[in-house]
């Protein structure tokens, strides 16, 4: 039995790694139930992420080593590689990934500078820019691809066989007109293992196990994850009047990217609010909007435009969640006297 | 017996870390006075107090206790031990600004020679107290150096005797509380009567056994009729921190931008007191208790030194060649400060020379991980005011609580990018003092000119009317004359 | 009420009258670079959407349609938002003289926002009811607000970030406003009027 | 015809009429919310350094505070330098200019020193300070005092013969000021252990 450490990791390597290690258990989750296809998205995000970030410190004339060695761009290739569809094509993955670097990240001057969360940002570009190749190209799991077939994918000859609508997408569309009896008969409910649906809920469980280790490892903070997830739940359960259309309170939190953003996108700390109760309002922020874009917009997935909207708030979620200093009778009064 | 409880703090200090406390290092059941050394160094304006003047010229002779420098503030520092003024000259001195400064050379001749001030005799007033400590060159021996008399104010309710130590590797204060322990508490005891102050809190963190049984055998043969209040304090960083302590002891938060004493508090350092003990005696301060610790040193141990001894004279003293020493940490590594010239002397407030191989691992971007923000006990959110002021904005980084900062370091501690925030704060802290005093300076410019512009108003309006006065004269003159003229024509 | 409350939404939201219609750019870029002016100019802003739809819709249906006189519409309303801009600048000036010259000449320009005028014509475009051309201002004023203040905090933000030079200042500002924009497409289809 | 001048007639009264209603609100508005003075200028005034030195072409801070709140430039400030341009930018939302100076008077803290030998006594320089900063009398030595000057130089050209310099500032002598920390890296801090336990 390892003992829980103090403090969190004294370097900032250490953290990236621990949260690339964290990353582990829903990667191979995922290679089993979606394919190989997973890894080629990594082996492919994880390169063109370091090789954006070599160039765009190149040409600020900034040392390179130091900043490729933080590992911070294989986390953010890594994000944005198990966040895109596991049949997607390679010129999908590498402008994904680059432009998470370029435009994410060092338009505003690199690691630690940037406003929004870049695996995100990245994400929802490709999303507005290939709407179909980024909404078509998920895989069904109850058809696993070979190597074959996902490399085909991976060039970008899309194999209908393989893909499917994901299980957000199947409550909004398909399972909308039918009862939850007649839902459950889907084969992905009935060849569910251990009463977890198949695929998602496998993933998602693979996520929560790296989650949770982060948490014990002091990388992240209870803070955010638990207020995406019970806000999520919340909102859910509160809508949740009619069993037959509305999307049941668990599929909201396991079958989406609702596991893995609270864990490993919302924790970005860069992007994200500052303080625990701020990240605590920040994670509630984004459970709103996700429930609503998911249940009311047109994105089936809507976690990435919902960080991007709330890290746009950090500024003033920060201003207003500041604890009160000790010493000053009030938060948020601005300079005091001098000593 | 005076009275006293031993209770255990009931609060918590929010923040704050555990560091290793590297403590037995020095820790050692007796303390010995180093040799005298050859020379002695007295930087004028930076012995605490003050930018001061010398009062001894080249060539005067000293003894122990002959007043050698007056400061502003009043306070006299004397020679700490008899000899000859063989030069006032630039010298490196021990300040975290690593600058030369003038100072007065002492070459001491070995003689026992004193001169000491009359003894007090009870009882006396507080203004009498205050003056023997601005006699006897009594500072602060924590590290601060603020003249104390100026706490020591009427109304005040609770002396608090800082015996926390919170700062790793440093042994000074719980040796002096082992070995000196009646004179800290006879000076407490003098300093409560004279102000009538009630109770006497001594707080001391958990991990001084023996100091605090000292302390209670001491209290046990006391005659004092001050009720003694002992606090056990957890060791936790830094609860040594005058806000904290009071906070901890009495649940009292000192107000931003204000000290403890208008809470009605007074916080002394151990050395202090015992040192106000022995001036009312008469001697002035000449000798104080150093900590030489640190991995790099042969034998780390607690010594009693004069004021003004070289550094390199001390690391003698612990079997350790100073040359193989790049440099030497000032204070401990928390809130101390890099002295690379050894030649530079010891002062009032140099409580430890910490000598040890650290590796600075390299400087990489905040990742606004708030680390520093769960350890900063005074709540601030560092990330933040680092971020300002690296971006050139002091003003948002006092928005942000800069002038709160107690530049503790423990953010520097647990920082994973290595940041130095703390050297940051203490920069912003200086630039925004600086700043309020140019804006202070230009207020007091904006009225004065237009006090002056009111004058040559008013001067000019009081010309005008003599001159409409003196033409409406001459117009009457005039007009009689001409009437005159008129009559006699 | 529910329809009142959706044409807020709508107005604020999901068809964000800067970063989806792109009408009233020129506040949102001059006066964002602080918070404290970006949350007058809300504030002032506000108060002008709202007064003018309601003062365009009485012009509409009190004078317009009665003297058959709907081709001087544009004009009417941009006498109106100028009377209403006016009356706020005067009440500014005696209230908040800081803020009066923070805002500075886009206090003036308001009559020029696009999005006011936008908003009175939208609001008889759509037949909207005295309700709901009220309700539609203020939900159009509150996507405004909310926006530029948002962008505000951001910008401050990137003021000590250590931008590369050529995209600092502006540059980086007008990127910043398409990634928000970009976020704010995330309530495309929420609500269809 | 009539239907074209029945439509012209009633825009034209459509308009007049609004016009006349708005004119009439704004008159009312203009007497209920009419300021007096402009309380800007203090804000203003309130961040120029006090010189007094007319290097802006107006006889001292507050004239110039004024003419800054009127529209003048906010560069006009040597003594300021450019932070005081910085923060007035700051102050008014408006973006900053890069000061308007030579490159030898920005960042000088200098102030006025009266070499006192030469001095003959003849006032002109008292008279021309403007913050009262130089005593003396009449016949008799005249010095200054150095923490009231605010380094103006308006001393300099009264004087007939020519015994006031300018000099830096004199900081106390124990004044220091911190290393900006990504200048040097400091050996203060290692890594701390902590206690693991």
């Amino acid at each position: 039995m390892i003992k829980r450490p103090d403090y969190p990791p004294a370097d900032t390597q250490i953290v990236m790694r621990s949260v690339l290690i964290a990353l582990i258990p829903g990667i191979i989750a995922m290679t089993l139930f979606f394919g190989i296809g997973v890894l080629l998205n990594l082996a492919t995000a994880i390169p063109a992420a370091l090789a954006a970030e070599a160039v765009c410190l190149g040409l600020r004339r900034r040392s390179i080593s130091p900043r490729l060695n933080d590992l911070s761009a294989v986390l953010t290739g890594a994000l944005i590689a198990l966040s895109l569809p596991q049949a997607a094509p390679w010129w999908l993955i590498i402008l994904a990934s680059t432009s998470s670097i370029v435009l994410g990240k060092h338009l505003y001057g690199g690691l630690g500078q940037n406003p929004v969360n870049p695996a995100m940002l990245g994400y929802a570009l490709m999303l507005i820019s290939a709407p179909i190749t980024m909404t078509t190209l998920w895989v069904d799991p109850l058809v696993t691809p070979d190597l074959a077939t996902a490399w085909l994918a991976y060039l970008g000859q899309s194999n209908d066989a393989v893909t499917g609508a994901t299980m957000l997408d199947l409550y909004r569309t398909e399972f909308r007109v039918l009862t939850a009896a007649e839902a459950s008969q889907n084969p992905l409910f009935t060849q569910a293992h251990l009463g977890l649906i198949y695929g998602y809920e496998w993933v998602a469980l693979a996520y929560l196990v790296g989650g949770l280790w982060l948490i014990y490892q002091r990388v992240i903070t209870w803070h955010t994850p638990v207020g995406l997830l019970v806000t999520l739940a919340v909102v859910c359960a509160f809508f949740n009047f009619d069993p037959d259309t509305a999307t049941p309170v668990w599929i909201h939190l396991t079958a989406g990217a609702g596991i893995f953003a609270a864990f490993f996108i919302l924790t970005d700390p860069v992007s994200g609010a500052t303080s625990p109760k701020g990240r605590l309002w920040f994670a509630i922020g984004v459970g709103i909007l996700t429930y609503l874009i998911r249940t009311y917009g047109l994105y089936p997935d809507a976690i990435a435009f919902a960080v991007l909207l709330m890290n746009f708030a950090v500024p003033m979620i920060d201003h207003y969640t500041r604890p009160r200093i000790m010493g000053r009778s009030s938060s948020i009064r601005g300079s005091g006297g001098q000593s | 017996m005076a009275d006293y409880q031993i209770r255990r703090c009931e609060r918590q200090l929010e923040g704050g870390i555990y560091p290793e406390t590297h403590k037995a290092l020095s820790t050692t059941d007796s303390c010995v006075f180093v040799d005298d050394p050859k020379r002695l160094v007295f930087p004028i304006h930076f012995s605490g107090g003050g930018p001061g003047e010398a009062l001894v010229a080249v060539g005067d002779t000293v003894f122990q206790g002959t007043p050698i420098i007056k400061c502003q503030s009043g306070i006299t520092h004397v020679a700490s031990r008899s000899g000859k003024v063989i030069e006032i000259t630039d010298h490196a001195i021990t300040h975290p600004s690593a600058t030369k400064s003038a100072s007065i050379i002492i070459e001491p001749n070995g003689l026992k020679d004193q001169d000491y001030l009359d003894p007090l005799v009870w009882p006396f007033d507080a203004d009498t107290l205050r003056n023997r400590a601005i006699e006897a060159g009594i500072l602060g021996l924590g590290g601060a150096g603020f003249p104390s008399f100026k706490k020591w104010s009427d109304g005040t309710q609770t002396l608090i005797i800082n015996g926390a130590e919170c700062e790793p590797y440093l042994t000074a204060d719980d040796t002096l509380m082992r070995v000196d322990t009646h004179s800290m508490i006879r000076g407490a005891c003098m300093l409560s009567q004279s102000l009538d102050i009630k109770t006497i809190i001594i707080g001391i963190e958990d991990n001084k056994p023996e100091a605090l049984e000292a302390i209670e055998s001491a209290l046990k043969e006391s005659r004092s009729d001050c009720f003694f209040d002992i606090v056990l304090l957890d060791t936790k960083y830094p609860s040594g921190s005058e806000r904290h302590l009071v906070w901890l002891t009495l649940g009292i938060e000192v107000p931003t931008g204000s000290r403890a004493i208008e809470s009605g508090v007074i916080v002394h350092n151990p050395g202090t007191l015992a040192a106000l003990s022995r001036a009312i005696d008469g001697k002035p301060i000449t000798d104080r208790i150093v900590t030489l610790t640190g991995e790099a040193l042969t034998a780390p141990q607690n010594v009693i030194v004069p004021i003004g001894t070289p550094i390199s004279h001390l690391i003698e003293a612990a079997d350790t060649n100073p040359d193989s020493l790049a440099s030497i940490a000032i204070g401990g590594p928390m809130m101390g400060y890099p002295v690379t010239d050894f030649t530079a002397g010891i002062t009032k407030t140099t409580n430890c020379l910490l000598a040890r191989e650290i590796e600075v691992p390299p400087e990489s971007p905040c990742i606004r991980c708030g680390a520093c923000a769960t350890v900063c006990p005074v709540r601030l959110q560092p990330q933040q005011m680092v971020f300002a002021l690296k971006g050139g904005s002091l003003d948002r980084a006092v928005h942000e609580g800069l002038i709160d900062c107690i530049e503790c370091a423990a953010c520097n501690a647990v920082c994973p990018s290595h940041i130095p925030l703390a050297e940051w704060f203490r920069l912003g802290r200086f630039e925004a003092r600086d700043k309020a005093n140019d804006q202070h300076l230009a207020a007091e410019a904006r009225e004065r000119f237009e006090a002056r512009n009111l004058r040559l108003e008013r001067i000019a309006l009081e010309k005008e009317a003599k001159r409409a006065a003196r033409q409406a004269k001459t117009a009457d003159a005039l007009e009689k004359a001409r009437k005159a003229r008129k009559e006699s024509a | 009420m529910t329809d009142l409350l959706l044409i807020i939404v709508s107005a604020a939201l999901v068809n964000n009258f800067v970063l989806v219609q792109f009408l009233g750019l020129c506040p949102f870029m001059g006066v964002s670079s602080r918070i404290d002016s970006a949350l007058g100019m809300s504030l002032a802003t506000t108060f002008v959407l709202t007064l003018s739809s309601v003062v365009a819709y009485l012009l509409q249906t009190l004078l317009l349609i009665p003297l058959d006189a709907m081709w001087l519409r544009t004009l009417a309303f941009i006498v109106a938002i100028a009377v209403a801009v006016q009356f706020t600048e005067l009440a500014l000036k005696k209230t908040s003289p800081l803020l009066h010259s923070v805002l500075g000449i886009y206090l003036p320009l308001i009559t020029t926002n696009c999005a006011v005028l936008g908003v009175a014509l939208l609001n008889t475009n759509r037949t909207h009811t005295l309700a709901e051309s009220a309700f539609y201002g203020i939900g159009a004023a509150l996507g405004f607000s909310l926006v530029l203040i948002l962008f505000a905090g951001v910008r401050e933000r990137l003021q000590l970030a250590d931008i590369p030079a050529p995209f600092q200042g502006a540059s980086i500002a007008l990127i910043t406003a398409g990634f928000m924009a970009l976020a704010f497409m995330g309530f495309t289809g929420m609500i269809r009027l | 015809m009539t239907d074209a001048l029945w439509t012209i007639g009633a825009g034209v009264a459509g308009l007049s009429m609004i016009g006349f209603l708005g004119g009439i609100l704004l008159h009312y508005a203009s007497k209920v919310f009419s300021v007096d003075g402009n309380p800007l200028v203090n804000s203003i005034d309130a961040l120029l350094p006090q010189t007094q030195c007319g290097q802006c072409g107006h006889p001292g801070c507050k004239p110039y505070a004024k003419a800054i709140a009127d529209g003048e430039p906010i560069n006009r400030c040597p003594p300021g330098g450019q932070e005081t341009v910085d923060r007035l930018a700051s102050l008014l939302g408006v973006d900053t200019l890069p000061l308007d100076a030579d490159d030898e008077t920005i960042e000088q803290d200098l102030v006025a020193i009266i070499i006192e030998k030469d001095c003959i006594g003849c006032t002109k320089c008292i008279q021309a300070c403007p913050v009262d900063a130089i005593v003396g009398a009449a016949k008799l030595m005249h010095t200054v005092i150095v923490d009231e000057c605010t380094g103006c130089d308006l001393c300099v050209e009264p004087c007939p013969v020519d015994c006031i310099d300018m000099i830096p500032r004199p900081k106390s002598p124990d004044y220091w000021m911190p290393v900006r920390p990504d200048i040097i890296s400091s050996d203060r801090f290692g890594q701390i252990g902590m206690q693991h336990g």
